[in-house]
């Protein structure tokens, strides 16, 4: 990459991208902190670019599966981070009506066809997602992120395995933070890890420095062209989360020193120093940030002060035939 | 009226809704060679190898990658080949299917039907045998379907696909091969309501699946007696039909409940408590159930007929219910 | 008497299994890191990496593979982390784990405990807060435990995993942080032995794991005005304790079943069927269940509380039942 | 392998071996015909080498898992044939006391821990058989039996990860006869299938021609040595299923021809050939066949004239907590 072709419109577009998750997940953390968030979260900082090189690449018709740590991906995909925030407060106006919460954040409006409550369920159905698209003949692909703790699932074999004998046009996203939870991942996964099993499955696959959102970028473009032309592929990103498992996991089980020593490729400072390199004035990047943090606050600020649904809703949306509202007597 | 078998009804009500609707497709291993039993026979000339998929032996995405395909716009008929099977794709059914409209707030629709395959089959044995409606019945967001004929079989079938909400579809294997009419002018049949198959006065005999028929011939044994009992086939457990049911027992004043199924948390458990509920002070004994005892099933006839049902059994336990034998 | 948590007597009971016996050890996530409740802390730094078994994120691997380790003479505790992942290894729990010791003819002894954290604990939603007991209750081979309280998670534990059959092990997510006297002397409770917790005579009040401590506090309330409750903590499912429960409900003539589980197919209708085949004549009212709607478990606690039962509805409802107000 | 080093006395015995199997199947089959056999059974004619070349390196106390395809496996690793045919015709003195039939036999006293009705359900099994073995220090392995079709169900992936994590004394066997029921596998299994799968999960594995004895006999105590000093790997044994999927499926899907040819491949002729150019006398092969067919007639004929099981019987080994023979009241 050099400074002469380095896109600074798109990038400079990335990095506001970036920042906008991170001000989105501060802005839930502290919420949690306060109380308002109730459930779980799980915060991506320090992956925001592996959710953006992915994401950006993404038409609004193309689908895409996500996993409890999702808040990037869907962001990224275009869902409206105020609709986001009020889910995971429990809110009306939430994506979900408030039923989710971020564990299932979902616009299918976007085409975000959910987080996911279950490590590696995501698979089979991305991959059911891609049949249909197969099927109806349209011309659009799906795009499946998962963890690294999720290749030991069954589902990683099966569904990969089906992708590729169905010929689907499914990206998997192997979004390598290196934990599952509070365990390093290595510990539990045998051999070279999600490429090597994903070749062999019969897929293409390759390793990108998940930090770097142009590398991420780049090879996204690439595999999203040999997707529509070849079926399916899969794209390691190694990549580390900052924080712990859960926004309030204080991530002891780290080596010390490993996650100070990380910070150092924090993915938005890389991405910052790249823009500056390229010459965009550091004006300009402080307004993006300005921007992300207003636009955060303000929304955090609506969702606290949005009711909660109303009890009711609690039936509805259950299903048509034998729907609980009709169906006791 | 035509004749046909309820694997051949199941054939064709399928084929009628492929036909009516390009997105309904189905997949699942060997359909391509007719399914195990000969379900799909001729379906893959028909319909070509995309919409009759030949699948791996992977029923987790089988069933997985059925609710990304519903939640696309198809309608995926999903083929388990035994319901004993379909355990190894739970969490893509009961985390995924019977939830996704609910936790993403109404965004989602699951239009997909799982065909299970269920039941005693002669010395099937312990893992090729069960049936577990019970455990569907009891997840929101499912609806349970038990066909027990031949016309049931067609006009469920294609009601299930057409519904929006996921579909546990419960054939029988014993009924394979079962004989009967089928109208093809006759409307479709709503889901959720059961059949009162005989009238009858004395006691009601509630059933489903293959069950049924042992049912209805139990009615004849007690007739032969001087006894009336009404007969009904319920066809859904979820939803299921507590007007048809209480208004029958309400009327009888007897309810013998008969499943296949193992009795301890049967579903036959559910209906007895509601009816119990609903009904107490006009019921003439507690509501009955004959089903299963609480053990895996047998390969070898002997042991596995202590899971079997007969008519005799039936009619010996309900003239003990209406007090004409006793205990 | 010491006092200590539900989650502490949980991890002493294993701990204390785990010196008495070597072949005992337990697998799970993160249970180096103490377990994502903490319910292993510290029990990887005495018993070591192998009998304290960090594994990767396969469940389908870590119940089946308890099978097989239990049919070769260890004693494996499985833990699911959430109830609710356990659907990921039903194949391996319900067509292995609870069918080996019968289709092979009792070749095999299965003696593992799954434990699985289950119920509503505040806004975890749709897939990580069901209750699926009945469903477990409904499989042959298998034993169900839902301990309530601190002292009887230790013993209760202790016995499931000295018990030679696959125990389903359901401590309760909301009780993690319950305090209660704990009696290192006492002898540990059979399995299958429900408990009454408080006597009374006008109805009887039946529930099981978190529920049991909305139902003693309802009693509290009735009691306030003047209506005697007897509360019954059930303990087991499988097997359950029909003597208790009928003689209680032969005495006080009403039956009030609160479970937090869906109240469609869940395990009330079990037990409500079977008081009302064993007491019909004797009972004052239908056997009556208070349970969740069938509809999956929201996020926002406005809608969340829709499935929880509180103090106050089974109050009212027992109020109700023995006609002390109106409908 | 020259005429020199060619052990006579071992491949007879190997050949003995096939002929029974051979010879146990064959009169199943004719057993199933009569009525006899109530079940569906899935004969291995055409593998009895994988079964035979594998098993007889087994020791007593190692420990077998086979699959619904389990009849050749059992025999081999030393149960009784006598009560395997019981246990196929449902009698009293089956092996599982007529509880399982042909897709649940199991010999617990010779270390065969049982066929399977679920596909793939043995793999994780035999995982947690050699962690057993591990903790108790014993020095015995575990050999998992698969077929081709159960590479594409989760099991293998979570598996064959975990053995390999644990390090355990485990050989996953690959019993690969081209088939899943009626279809062929290659058909719905991507990429370059069991070798490069288990390889991918750090697994050391090879493909062998699993219808020469010899090889497979080679091959077998190879791995088995490696295994005791490296932990898990896989043998792929090429096979082909000369019959159908069950006794009764004629296997018109096949190409024309397909089974004719693969009969010039029997794994008995090759044996009895490498036999006789070994030197061994015809006439002692033909005793040895004679033999196989004479045990298996006689002990069709015992397995015949059993009584079925007492009905009662149903009610035994079901649970010792909560046993529905004290439990109904
Ligand atoms: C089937 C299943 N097992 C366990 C869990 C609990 N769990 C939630 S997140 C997580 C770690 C996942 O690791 P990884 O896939 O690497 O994703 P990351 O959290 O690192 O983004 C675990 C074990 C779960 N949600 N689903
Ligand atoms: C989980 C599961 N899915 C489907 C089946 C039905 N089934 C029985 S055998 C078989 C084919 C298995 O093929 P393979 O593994 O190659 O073994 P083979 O029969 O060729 O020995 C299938 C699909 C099953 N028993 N279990
Ligand atoms: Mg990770
Ligand atoms: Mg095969």
């Amino acid at each position: 990459m050099t400074a002469s072709n380095f896109d600074r419109t798109r990038y400079s577009r990335f990095y506001s991208q970036m920042l906008r998750i991170r001000a989105f997940e501060q802005a839930a953390i502290k919420a949690k902190e306060e109380g308002l968030v109730l459930g779980a979260i799980h915060p991506s900082i320090g992956q925001e670019a592996a959710a953006v090189g992915v994401c950006e690449n993404l038409k609004p018709d193309d689908i895409l599966l996500s996993t409890h740590r999702g808040h990037g991906h869907t962001l990224s995909k275009g869902a409206s981070p105020e609709a986001m925030m009020r889910e995971l407060l429990g809110k009306v106006g939430g994506n979900c009506g408030g039923k989710g919460g971020s564990m299932h954040i979902a616009d299918f409006s976007v085409g975000m066809l959910g987080a996911n409550g279950v490590v590696g369920a995501n698979i089979n159905i991305a991959v059911g997602a891609a049949h249909a698209i197969k099927l109806k003949g349209e011309d659009k692909l799906v795009v499946c992120i998962f963890g690294d703790g999720a290749i030991n699932r069954g589902p990683f074999l099966e569904g990969l395995n089906w992708a590729k004998i169905f010929n689907l046009p499914v990206l998997f996203v192997c979004e390598d933070n290196a934990y599952s939870a509070t365990t390093h991942t290595r510990d539990t996964t045998a051999g070279e890890g999600p490429v090597a099993r994903a070749k062999a499955l019969g897929l293409e696959a390759q390793s990108i420095d998940g930090n770097d959102v142009v590398a991420v970028d780049i090879a996204t473009q690439d595999y999203i062209r040999r997707v529509k032309m070849h079926g399916p592929h899969l794209l390691h990103l190694k990549t580390y989360r900052l924080g712990g498992h859960t926004s309030t996991d204080a991530a002891g089980y780290r080596p010390t020193g490993e996650a100070d020593e990380k910070w150092n490729h924090d993915p938005l400072v890389r991405c910052r120093t790249l823009l500056t390199e390229a010459g965009v004035a550091v004006a300009e990047l402080d307004n993006l940030e300005a921007d992300a943090s207003r636009e955060m606050a303000a929304i955090y600020a609506t969702a606290r002060d949005a009711p909660f649904p109303p009890a009711i809703e609690a039936y509805a949306d259950v299903q048509d035939i034998g729907d609980p509202r009709t169906e006791a007597f | 009226m035509k004749q046909m078998t309820y694997l051949e009804a199941g054939r064709e009500g399928l084929a009628e809704m492929m036909r009516e609707d390009p997105t309904v497709w189905a997949l699942g291993e060997d359909l391509g060679r007719g399914g195990v039993f000969g379900q799909y026979h001729g379906l893959q000339q028909e319909f070509g190898k995309d919409r009759i998929a030949d699948t791996p032996i992977s029923e987790s995405c089988i069933l997985g990658s059925a609710v990304g395909a519903a939640m696309m716009g198809t309608r995926p008929v999903v083929e388990m080949r035994f319901a004993d099977f379909a355990l190894c794709a739970v969490d893509e059914l009961v985390n995924q299917a019977a939830k996704a409209r609910y936790m993403f707030g109404g965004q989602a629709r699951v239009p997909m039907v799982v065909r299970e395959p269920s039941g005693l089959w002669r010395s099937s044995a312990a893992q090729h045998s069960q049936s577990l409606e019970a455990w569907y019945a009891h997840i929101p967001g499912l609806v349970v379907v038990m066909p027990a004929t031949p016309a049931d079989n067609k006009s469920l079938l294609k009601q299930a696909i057409r519904c929006d909400d996921p579909v546990v579809y419960l054939e029988h294997k014993d009924l394979w091969a079962l004989q009967g009419p089928v109208d093809d002018d006759a409307p479709d049949l709503p889901l959720g309501k059961a059949r009162i198959a005989r009238a009858g006065s004395q006691i009601t005999l509630l059933s489903w699946s293959a069950m049924f028929h042992q049912a209805m011939q139990a009615a004849e044994l007690l007739a032969a007696q001087g006894v009336s009992a009404e007969v009904i086939d319920l066809r859904s457990l979820w939803p299921w039909d507590k007007a048809t049911v209480c208004e029958s027992v309400g009327r009888t004043g007897h309810l013998l409940i008969v499943h296949e199924a193992v009795r301890v948390g049967g579903f036959g458990a559910e209906i007895a408590a509601t009816v119990s509920e609903k009904l107490f002070g006009q019921l003439k004994s507690a509501p009955a159930r004959l089903a299963a005892p609480r053990i895996p099933i047998s390969y070898a006839p002997t042991m596995e007929n202590e899971v079997r049902i007969s008519a005799e059994q039936i009619a010996a336990a309900a003239l003990k219910q209406i007090g004409k034998i006793n205990a």
